[in-house]
């Protein structure tokens, strides 16, 4: 657990398999959704996401194709580290919808760099320690759509 | 046995249940605690709640309810100071006194009469004080691995603390802090993860010989290791850091400013002993103070992602309450 | 009687009731469009939802299952765009493309076919016109007092709309574009706040004899106004402007974009007869233009805190179906 | 309705005579509570919130002394321009945590000055309309304790 960019072992969590599905808007698959956890012990506050980015199939996804959506509100990436009123606790799931025009059914390799500040841990005016939620494995996107 | 000591249970024992098992709730923890005979409890707001610093009425009323339910009560309540919250700047002086507030409010409505409490800057410890005296809750700071109580800055605060004359400020010492050798567990999952026996031995025996984390890196680099060496040696310079000796001198220190205590532990064998932690000097210790109050089980063990805290709490209860009873005998 | 012109009625007309009752709910606002014999209506994101411009699902179910209750349905989703909602920086385009997108999210969720648009630049219809038909969500800008369908910008606007080539793009006309003369309402309002007869009569003679509002406060005050003339002019030449005279050219130029109509009005006596809008004209050109769809009643009575709604949407309805009954006759 | 400072006649719902309140901690009086409505026909973000200042009894109340609440969460007058994010329904109350020590029972000249940028009526670059929910007046301390 390097205190740099420490990596707890809750990681079979981040990417929820259930909620990885093609997301719908009148009957036309318009992208898809990933549901994602925290790997850590506590919850933080949205402004302490440092970086998300998203590949898949070892293409890098454009930041505008994402929107984040916590607790029932959506935001672009861009926006996340105005958010310190805005909690992610750690059993609560965040979605991403990714509005690529969707993906084929089956097997996907999908890679999340997520990482984030630990707003108590701080070393040095403006040093905190990170913590690393990122994840990468192999999905099947599941049968079940999301519909907007 | 002392009967001015008493004995609660911090729910943080139960993360890896918590963390990984979206059936496991609140009411779980609460009736394990009820089985283990312990109606004291700590919670971690930041971890129970799907709002912090500021968690919404119907979550605290779920809370007070099961608490009611199982005969179990909030006693201390596990807060942090989120400094780093804002994205644009550290929170300031005055954003800490509002954060410690909020943190005081939460502990309030739980009904705790103890908070363990984040940094806070020592400059602010007589506003802060005046802020747990409203709200008549007692702020311990924790005294935490890396750091012991002996540190300039532990004794820093000591004295500030000393200096507001408030008796609703204090410690909470973490016995994490007087752990004298890496738990076997870990050691064992260097090994597992591929490093060498040799140069994890070697890290051990070098902890406290003048490397710090970067030059023991280089060092091991030098001599072949790889990453299992390089996270060995990034937790053992980090939070599951070990002493050379357990600071007992600078426990002593704190002792009359301690409001309870994390009695951290991350593993114990069936014989109910704890083999890396001074666990009789430290209860002797606080059975012959003036202490009278809690002595909290904090078990840490899922930092190896072990799924056994029912079982640990259970082993570590019955080891503090034969030493206790030793001590009287 | 058109067969191809229906009626709606905007639920912004209970504002009054919404906004001063607390007891007043959505469903009686239901109860009473059902008593009307109304099934299509607006509602108004921004006034309805306690989140905006996402309600929560929670909110969305709630209107869903009282629609089918009262057997009611949402036809148009009164949208804006909150392009000030940042405090440090007016939306960009792509923060406005995102809004868009919101609104149209909210008014599908309702099942809405329609949306009122708020000011989305031109240079943006091209990808606002994609994304309207994504959703199959029919966008109408518009067009309000103190515009009038002939103004440069509508016009513009008007051009960029046919250059989209998009069915998705359109206009809702506000008749209150159409007024020429302020409401007797009004004039007794300024009266009864202490205006001098005289000078309103003034004000109302000149409103399009060359002044702006701050040269007509001038000349007021220098015959001797104070605030509640000032106060009238500020109306007067805002939001409740009125026009030299009813712009029907312009009106004619947007009918075959027009999405659907907010038929607005303000007050109506006992005779159902609506005395500063032409309704009889611009109810002849919907009805010989090849418009078939919507035309929704649109009440702002409480812009003077009258609570009738009811009872002026109702003598509305009866205006307008006596019209259209005689035209056909 | 002057454009650049709209009032509506919304103002008796603006001061909540039921939420003019004694706030109580551990049973000591340590402030007082102000429920406010807005004088409008919609609903604004708080960060639309462009002035909130507050006198009582003809003494203005420094910023520091208020707490603000808005969906049950607590923020700083410093922090509203912050929350585009939190959502000020036309039916939703937020309240004005004022923590002065409290006020003596009875009738107190309460006044409070609140202006808001109204989002969508943009007149030029950062020049918008406004609206004026700000209310001044008379009321008497509700006897119900708003305890912490
Ligand atoms: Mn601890
Ligand atoms: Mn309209």
């Amino acid at each position: 657990m390097p205190t740099k960019l420490m990596r707890l072992g809750f990681d079979d969590r981040i990417l929820s398999n259930k909620h990885f599905q093609p997301i719908a808007l009148n009957d036309n698959t318009v992208g898809f959704n990933l549901g994602v956890y925290l790997n850590y012990y506590r919850g933080v506050a949205i402004s302490c996401i440092d970086k998300l980015e998203l590949s898949v199939n070892g293409k890098s996804v454009p930041e505008h194709f994402i929107c984040v959506v916590i607790n029932e509100k959506k935001f672009t990436v861009a926006q996340l580290k105005d958010l310190y009123s805005e909690f992610w606790g750690i059993r609560n799931k965040i979605d991403l919808e990714v509005y690529n025009g969707g993906l084929p059914p089956g097997e996907h390799d999908i890679e999340l760099t997520l990482e984030l500040r630990n707003p108590y841990m701080r070393f040095a005016p403006r040093v905190y320690g990170m913590f690393d939620s990122s994840a990468h494995k192999t999905m099947t996107l599941a049968q079940e759509v999301k519909t907007l | 046995m002392s009967d001015v000591v008493d004995f609660g249970v911090s729910l943080y024992g139960f993360t890896e249940n918590w963390i990984n098992n979206p059936e496991y709730q609140l009411e779980d923890m609460f009736r394990e605690l009820q089985q283990l005979g312990i109606k004291k409890f700590e919670i971690v707001g930041s971890q129970v709640f799907s709002d912090y610093p500021l968690p919404k009425q119907e979550e605290i009323d779920q809370i007070l309810s099961l608490c009611k339910q199982y005969d179990v009560e909030p006693f201390s309540y596990g807060g942090y100071i989120d400094v780093g919250r804002y994205s644009d700047h550290d929170m300031t002086d005055q954003e800490i006194l509002n954060e410690v507030t909020y943190e005081l409010l939460t502990a309030h409505r739980l009904g705790c009469p103890m908070m363990r409490g984040g940094a806070v800057p020592n400059h602010l410890l007589k506003p802060v004080a005046q802020m747990a005296e409203f709200y008549n809750v007692r702020i311990g700071f924790e005294v935490h691995a890396p750091s012991k109580p002996g540190d300039a800055n532990i004794q820093e605060t000591l004295a500030a603390i000393k200096e507001t004359g408030s008796s609703h400020l204090g410690f909470v010492p973490d016995f994490g802090c007087f752990i004298t050798k890496p738990n076997p567990l870990m050691v064992e999952r260097y090994l597992s993860l591929g490093a060498d026996k040799a140069l994890i031995d070697f890290i051990v025996a070098n902890r406290h010989t003048g490397f710090n984390e970067d030059t023991m890196s280089e060092k091991i680099k030098s001599m072949g290791g790889g990453d299992a060496e390089l996270y060995a040696i990034s937790e053992l310079f980090g939070f599951l850091s070990f002493a050379e000796s357990a600071d007992l001198e600078g426990f002593k220190s704190l002792l009359p400013y301690s409001l309870y205590f994390h009695a951290k532990f991350y593993h114990i064998g069936e014989d109910c002993v704890e083999t890396t932690i001074p666990y009789k000097e430290l209860l002797t210790m606080i059975a012959e103070s003036d202490f009278s109050g809690t002595i909290m089980t904090e078990y840490e063990g899922h930092c190896f992602y072990l799924n056994d805290a029912s079982e640990q709490i259970e082993r570590h209860l019955k080891m503090e309450k034969e030493i206790l009873s030793s001590l009287a005998a």
